[in-house]
């Protein structure tokens, strides 16, 4: 065979059973009984000939390759004659189960693009890709919105509170304490100082403010009895 | 009529196309006279007046176009997917804001609930149901929300006015532990 | 007939979806059962059949379409750009392979192809011929690929059962060997 003939060849092929399957045509053999030191023989030839062309081997052709020698090399093997009676496997059975389904789905898939092309001759109109539309829910009354508007209105109030509870710091609540016992002469009844503690945070921060000024010596704790009202009192002024 | 099969080339070819067709291009198409085109066109609206078809076709600009019938808009509107939205608290909430304070920014409505709303303003106007109405003389021009015709509609509302005061409303929520009492 | 105008009706409805239209869509749309549907589709098949027609009804992948006849594709093909995705022998393979094995992965399908087939499966799943199906219970959990309603829709088919029997060249070949040796 000519180097050219080669060229063409080599560039058919996507795989190496699409070489064998051509192979198998081009010698017109029977696929369940190939002679498989020919076939490998041509097959090696076309492997021997990508190279000499750089065409880049894929890895696939040269698994196939080893594969057709391991069979061959199989089928000179001398068997004994009783084995010869029991079902042994011939070494190209799993081959030409390969070859076999390849060339099914070859098949298949000419028989999908004839589905194809017939389909094709069907014409149809773009899609009209309806959006979804989003409808509302039926009974929107406008109890529930006004409900809706009651329910964030007052938990909005809430939400200032919040806002302005994180903006006191245990400074500034010691300052308020201060200022409040000043502006009742001196003495408190400690319930008071938590006249404005609407949330838990404010109450802490205040109760921190307390132990902090008890802690400077700012103002004095009296309880007079047990379960008594505990008084604070101005720290100097006691002094 | 002689060329009869040519109606349902005509037909074929102004359903293939969605656009219009001009009558000089399907005559010639077809290799006839464009006064035939005119009378298979003709012939061929008469097939489509009975019950039993859908399809019309209509004049456009010199030319045909196929359409389904007018008259089957409502059935044809069928198609579209329809998912019933579901208010969440959220929307239903940020919804009221913008009905009971509108004009109203949404750095407005913010302030209100405490909470980003860009995921359910969008919404709302995805739904047609807030839309914008203006600009803020402020920092930034931010956009101002009103309520739709559909939001209207969806509250069986003939306007805004129908909506009860807000300054009632406040003044209820006030009132309201006294009422109680009594 | 009874329902006579519903006739019109499905036909608008093909006609304005393009897309082919589930037949529970239709009965659904209009409040009919799905057998009446496909009476009515029966009806209006038998009365496109005219040459004065132009349209054609397909079933496909479990609805029905809207087209033009499959004869007139030439005199339409004069009009508009008949959609000619053209696809390669190996994605043609790989696809009659996922086709009539499936669920399969990519390894299977390199087995019976003998190549690499990671840019063809890719291929077709851009196109939504394919698509993935689950994983496979075994080393690496590979991806097992199927094919999709497009899959059944460019192939004109109403469902996977519409395919080719494959059975039948399988059983051809499996007992070949036998018969050969016999």
């Amino acid at each position: 065979m000519s180097t050219a003939e080669y060229k063409v060849r080599l560039e058919t092929f996507e795989g190496p059973l699409a070489l064998l399957m051509h192979l198998i045509d081009k010698n017109q053999v029977d696929i369940y009984d190939i002679p498989i030191a020919a076939i490998t023989e041509q097959y090696l030839e076309y492997i021997r000939a990508m190279e000499e062309f750089n065409i880049d081997v894929a890895s696939e052709f040269l698994v196939m390759a080893a594969t057709l020698l391991l069979i061959k090399s199989r089928m000179l093997l001398p068997k004994p004659p009783a084995e010869q009676l029991a079902d042994e496997e011939d070494p190209r059975q799993e081959l030409v189960q390969r070859l076999l389904e390849y060339r099914r789905f070859k098949q298949m898939a000419a028989t999908l693009e004839e589905m194809l092309r017939a389909r094709e001759q069907y014409v149809a109109r773009p899609a009209a890709g309806f959006a979804a539309k989003i409808v509302l829910p039926d009974g929107l009354r406008l109890d529930d919105l006004i409900e809706a508007f009651a329910a964030v209105w007052e938990s909005a109030v809430d939400e200032y509170a919040l806002i302005a509870r994180e903006e006191i710091s245990v400074q500034d609540k010691m300052q308020d304490i201060l200022l409040l016992l000043r502006k009742q002469g001196g003495r408190l009844e400690f319930a008071q100082t938590f006249i404005r503690s609407g949330s838990r945070t404010e109450m802490v921060t205040s109760f921190l403010a307390l132990l902090e000024l008890i802690r400077l010596k700012r103002i004095r704790i009296e309880q007079e009895r047990s379960f008594g009202p505990i008084y604070l009192s101005l720290g100097e002024v006691v002094h | 009529m002689f060329y009869r099969h040519l109606k349902g080339h005509i037909e074929a070819l102004l359903f293939a196309n969605g656009n219009p067709v001009a009558a000089d291009k399907l005559a010639k198409i077809l290799a006839i006279d464009v006064e035939n085109v005119a009378a298979l066109v003709a012939e061929l609206k008469q097939d489509m007046a009975g019950a039993d078809r859908g399809l019309a076709i209509i004049d456009v600009a010199g030319g045909y176009q196929l359409c389904s019938k007018p008259e089957l808009a409502p059935v044809v509107g069928g198609l579209v997917e329809v998912q019933e939205a579901r208010m969440s608290l959220a929307a239903m909430e940020t919804l009221s804001i913008v009905a009971f304070k509108q004009p109203v920014t949404k750095q407005e409505i913010e302030h209100i609930r405490g909470v980003n709303v860009d995921g359910v303003v969008n919404t709302l106007v995805e739904r047609s149901l807030i839309k914008e109405v203006g600009r803020k003389e402020a920092i930034g021009r931010p956009i101002l929300y009103g309520t739709t015709d559909d939001f209207l509609k969806a509250f069986g509302l003939n306007s805004l006015a129908d909506l009860p005061d807000l300054a009632d409303l406040i003044a209820d929520d006030t009132n309201l532990p006294e009422e109680q009492t009594e």
